[in-house]
């Protein structure tokens, strides 16, 4: 069970700094596919960067299974936003699977087989020898979410994991992600800022205010049997109704060219 | 000395060294002796001798005050560019060997190890008071150290003894006064000196040559108060070097200053030459009539610059 | 037990009271430290002199300070202190500037880098004191010399900083401001320098000490004032409380220098040092 | 127009290194608004570094009005995927902007015109204050956008540009950028792997086989005028031949996990 | 004109033909502008010492060499140069480490840093030279001395230069770490050194100038022989020619040492040294 009551967050000094978050409150149940959707620059970052332990929430409290969330931990595994910023630049593509086994104390005589498993899943399998720098950019993503994979933490944050990759592509690792957390019962936070992606995925949506002072606008419960199809129904329903929410929102904010 | 006054005075830069057996210069100048001479004096300052002389090589300065064994070698570098014009100042009390309490003999050295800095006055003073002692000194360690450091080692322990100028020598009896003692001064084996030389270019010019028995002149009358006046020294010194009057004391009590080019000094170079040239540190005989220059001392008065002997 | 009324308070306010305890803390926990750090290093300088040493080979602190008190009250540290900073701030920032300013050109282009690096590479393991003899043959034995002697002591760690720094400047920041239509001298100012400032920073704070240590060797030459001075002659003379002035004034110096350079550099540089 | 042909890129050794594109023949007219669309790792982003002049083809050769394209230009403006890296950490969202103009030579009287509009356009109005750092990872993308926008280059190549933002904001860049285009007639080259993205925006539309090796296996013209619909037939039916060509190429490099 | 052959080549065989010429100059530019570099520094130095400076004040490169051959053939330099190389070596390597492994420390322990910094920083502007008279104290005169002074040149510039490296570690790789579940020492070992690589490099080629220079002073110290004592001996004896050896002797085991060191950061660091 992952906790959050209050969660205030101000950037800079206490009176006067940018107020990024106010007033969060969720309860994430454990095995629980959790999306965060809303638009760019509303905190979902940072939101998960408190959930990390990365940064403290402002006001407010942070508990994890009923422990209060004070640094980062093993048992919370984030996927960064920035892929390559996570990766180990001095190490291949094997390396950084291999270092993260290490550090988790995973024995060595199944690290062939599981990197060759993660490596695979997310097709890098034949780019193992290559360093970061010589990855593309949704190469880098890849390698980062085999990594977080190949650790089987109980708990996935993600941050945007699929944003650099094709359409394509991207269903595959849907399908990888799913079949991972239905064998495992991993409670995953989830990032996105596509509705579609949220949809196929989510067992619940949280649908985010625009900044500053976001909140938790809704949550949507999606109780739909997977693999699902964005065509259906009930789907193409929620769908109108979050771009109903965000809509809104979004012109606040914005102003077109002339 | 009428005429100086007239005219603007005349610029000399001495290069010399913060020492007590300065004391002759150190009075003629609080004395204005060389302004009477007609004479505007800098008087610059180098940690030792062989900084002083770096200077000098590059063509700054006009008079270089040193002591004996970097005169010598300047002289041999500078293939006739300098030469020495008076004896400032010499002592044998100002060199001193101290020692552990345990080492009460020159023979007790024997297997030892003793420190110096290699190549200076002390190497000498080492060398004659071993052999004087009739000890071998293949059989004593001659360890190289810095002045700075002898009174370390020594209380610590890790030499036995060391042959080196005041006042590293009562320095060390005041630090450990249980562990060490005098051994030895360096009366009836060397003599330790401070010789003002000049450059040859500038005794070859009449004004030159003029000036620089102008800067002896004065130096004189300043030799004249410091040999009497101990309070003034001491002023001096505390004064401009901060050393306190017992520091200051202790020195001046050994200095005798010549201001000549006398027969004790042509004996002890002789010597001192022999035993250079036998331990590698200089490869030729010295010749004195090339090493001296008499005339400023001759046109004082006759009796203070006696003719050298020949090259030893 | 006192702080029940704390802790039955709403959680923001806990919260907000935390921070601001906190903040005090942050606040003044530096200066605390580094008093708390100084006190520590004296003492341990004290007892180390008193019991481990004989207190004339390491005279205890106290000393030292008894011997520095009148030559503070006379004007005479004040006065060294004064040239010796004069000195170590002329070559100090010569020596920098050069530097930075070769550095950038060497780290840019590499035929040229290539030409001159062997050079440097053989010149800059001469210590100031070994170029001494040289000064005096450029600069005669004036204050020139002794710029020069710390100008050298600064330049080639300054220089090998700064190039390390350029060569790591990220090569999309350099691209992206070519296709802005940069010139090659606007990448050198906008982009480079200022990417290479951590790597200039780092190589200040050595180069200071280097551009203290260098006072010594600077003083040697003909001096009758500064730092230098005063330690050289007091060595000569073996005076241990007065060489112990010295090095604790040239510590002391160098700590403020530092001090002052962090500040600068906090309030003028900081944008340019913060982790990526 | 900017022309490849028979454009290599080994990646390493002469020989045996990793070869990352082979045969790349495109011609790209003034004005045009073209699309790379291709999966992940294919070499999208090598190309258009061939194409600024960051990278030399290993092979083949790449001009531009028929000048051979030898280094950066500012004629060709590049939109870096890893938004981050190309702006410059010490100065805010607003002295990034003027950093651009000052070295465009923009007379400095309209600088805050052209900062606001641009500003205003992608949504960092209120942000100009910022440093990168304390941007998200979108604001950091929106930003890259206004500093490319604002110096109005002749060619604009976009590595992905709108991969890390909400569909609602990214639906408002593409106007933004449809406007621009129409109203100044610049070159386009713009890599995206959203079909749909492509589908709405593109003039051409060039779909590269997976790598290594990777080719332009097929062009698709559209002559639709804009704003266009997805829901719009023909689109619909490229959609689907896009599609097409891509399944099998990804069924050749991918597995999934059992 | 003789190219017209290769200018109607199809466009790929110029390019590789091309190619291979570049690659060919690539690795042999660097030791050919070595070369000429040194060959360029070598007439400089005696252009200027025959025609600026006097002969006798800058002995030219020719006479130096002279007086050099017979020192090589009979052993004297070879004997100096390798215990001066060991000495080097022992106060080197040992203030590497013992700087990299406190830096690391310092750089991640805030509270600790500000404890210790003060001190840190008040030492430094301490000259090997200065640390002479503790070095015996401590040390006595023997080789542990003067292993201490090299290891006093060495340790602050290396600890000033990993702290700067520990400090600018990437936020997002250390929290990767410990979400994977890193313990602290892993942090340190697998995280934080190899991305303080880049700025140690650097120290270590600045520090190790400054251990080259930290011989004279070390030698100073009961030596009686390596190359600070051949340079410390003729200083004292007045014979430039000797001290010309003795320095071009440093520059030149310097410079050895630089490539040496880049060789080996080539070979075994370059992935850590890689600009992002
Ligand atoms: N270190 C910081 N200092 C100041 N403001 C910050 C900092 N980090 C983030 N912010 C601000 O907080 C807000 C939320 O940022 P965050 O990165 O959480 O957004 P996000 O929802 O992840 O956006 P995106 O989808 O673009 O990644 C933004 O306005 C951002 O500018
Ligand atoms: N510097 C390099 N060294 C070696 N290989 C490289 C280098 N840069 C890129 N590559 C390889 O070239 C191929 C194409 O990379 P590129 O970045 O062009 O892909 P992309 O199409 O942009 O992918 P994405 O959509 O994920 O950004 C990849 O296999 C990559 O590993
Ligand atoms: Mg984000
Ligand atoms: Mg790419």
């Amino acid at each position: 069970m992952l906790q959050l009551s209050g969660v205030c967050k101000t950037y800079g000094p206490e009176s006067g700094g940018y107020v990024a978050l106010r007033d969060i409150d969720v309860a994430i149940a454990d095995g629980e596919f959790f999306c965060l959707l809303g638009p760019s620059g509303c905190g979902k970052s940072t939101l998960l960067n408190i959930m990390a332990g990365f940064e403290p929430a402002s006001v407010g409290s942070a508990t994890f299974d009923n422990d209060p969330i004070v640094g980062a931990g093993r048992d919370r595994m984030m996927f960064f936003q920035d892929a390559g910023s996570a990766l180990l630049p001095w190490l291949t593509v094997e390396e950084n699977m291999r270092f993260a086994l290490r550090v988790r104390r995973i024995p060595k005589t199944s690290w062939p087989d599981v990197i060759d498993k993660y490596l695979t899943a997310v097709d890098l399998a034949q780019h193992r020898d290559k360093f970061p720098s010589q990855l593309s950019g949704g190469m880098r993503q890849r390698l980062q979410i085999a990594r977080a994979l190949a650790v089987e933490p109980k708990v996935l944050l993600m941050d945007e994991p699929f944003a650099a990759l094709d359409a394509l592509t991207r269903r595959r690792m849907h399908a990888t992600l799913l079949d991972i957390w239905q064998n495992t019962g991993k409670t995953i936070v989830f990032v996105t800022h596509d509705i579609g992606e949220a949809l196929i995925l989510a067992d619940t949506i949280a649908v985010m205010s625009v900044g500053p002072e976001s909140k938790i606008m809704q949550l949507f419960r999606l109780d739909l049997p997977r693999p699902r199809d964005l065509a259906d129904s009930e789907l193409r329903k929620t769908a109108a109704n979050i771009e109903a929410l965000l809509a809104p929102e979004i012109d606040r904010s914005e102003a077109r060219i002339a | 000395a009428g005429q100086g006054q007239a005219q603007s005075p005349q610029k000399l830069t001495v290069y010399a060294q913060p020492s007590v057996n300065n004391d002759s210069l150190w009075m003629a100048m609080a004395n204005n002796e060389y302004t009477k001479e007609g004479l505007d004096i800098t008087y610059r300052l180098f940690p030792s001798g062989t900084t002083a002389f770096q200077s000098f090589n590059t063509g700054q300065g006009d008079i270089v005050l040193a002591g004996d064994l970097p005169s010598v070698q300047y002289f041999f570098r500078a293939d006739g560019a300098y030469r020495v014009i008076a004896v400032i100042e010499r002592d044998a009390k100002g060199y001193v060997g101290v020692a552990r309490k345990d080492i009460k003999t020159p023979q007790d050295l024997i297997g030892k190890t003793v420190a110096t800095r290699v190549g200076s006055t002390g190497s000498w003073f080492i060398s004659e008071y071993l052999t004087k002692n009739g000890v071998d000194p293949s059989k004593v360690t001659v360890k190289n150290l810095d002045t700075q450091i002898l009174p370390t080692a020594l209380c610590q322990g890790d030499i036995a003894a060391f042959f080196i100028w005041q006042p590293v020598g009562s320095r060390t009896l005041e630090i450990c006064p249980n562990d060490s003692h005098y051994l030895t001064d360096a009366t009836g084996y060397i003599q330790g000196y401070l010789i003002a030389g000049a450059r040859t270019e500038l005794l070859n010019s009449a004004e030159g040559k003029d000036k620089v028995i102008r800067f002896l002149r004065a130096t004189m009358k300043g030799r004249d108060v410091a040999e009497k006046d101990f309070a003034a020294v001491a002023n001096y010194a505390k004064a401009k070097l901060d050393l306190s009057e017992k520091a200051t004391r202790e020195q001046w009590d050994t200095n005798i200053r010549p201001l000549a080019l006398d027969k004790v000094f042509f004996e002890d170079f002789c010597s001192l030459s022999k035993w250079a040239m036998k331990d590698k540190v200089t490869s030729q005989p010295l010749d004195f009539s090339k090493f001296t220059w008499r005339d400023g001392l001759l046109a004082i008065d006759p009796k203070l610059a006696p003719e050298g002997p020949p090259p030893c | 037990m006192a702080s029940t009324g704390i802790k039955t308070a709403p959680a923001s306010i806990v919260s907000v009271y935390q921070m601001r305890m906190a903040s005090i803390w942050r606040r003044h926990r530096s200066l605390g430290l580094t008093i708390m750090s100084l006190i520590l290093g004296f003492a341990g300088w004290q007892l180390l002199s008193t019991f481990v040493f004989s207190p004339f080979l390491v005279p205890p602190p106290v000393r030292v300070i008894r011997t520095a008190i009148p030559m503070l009250l006379s004007g005479e540290i004040l006065h060294d202190v004064l040239i010796s900073l004069s000195r170590v701030f002329v070559g100090f920032i010569t020596g920098s500037i050069a530097a930075i300013l070769l550095g950038v050109i060497l780290g840019r282009i590499s035929t040229l880098h290539d030409l001159v690096d062997p050079i440097i590479e053989l010149l800059r393991y001469l210590s100031p004191t070994a170029m001494i003899p040289i000064a005096v043959i450029w600069f005669g034995i004036g204050e020139m010399s002794k710029y020069f002697l710390i100008f050298w002591g600064t330049f080639f760690i300054m220089l090998v900083n700064t190039i390390a720094g350029v060569l790591r400047t990220p090569i999309a920041r350099q691209r992206a401001a070519q296709c802005l239509g940069a010139s090659q001298l606007e990448i050198f100012a906008y982009i480079v320098v200022p990417s290479a400032v951590p790597y200039i920073v780092t190589g200040m704070r050595v180069a200071m000490a280097s551009a203290f240590m260098s006072i010594i060797p600077a003083e040697i030459l003909a001096a009758d004032s500064g730092i230098g001075y005063l330690l050289q002659n007091s060595s000569m003379l073996l005076q241990t409380d007065r060489i112990f002035v010295a090095l604790l004034t040239i510590s002391v110096l160098g700590f403020l220098c530092d001090r002052a350079l962090r500040l600068i550099v906090d309030l003028t540089l900081t944008r340019f040092t913060l982790p990526a």
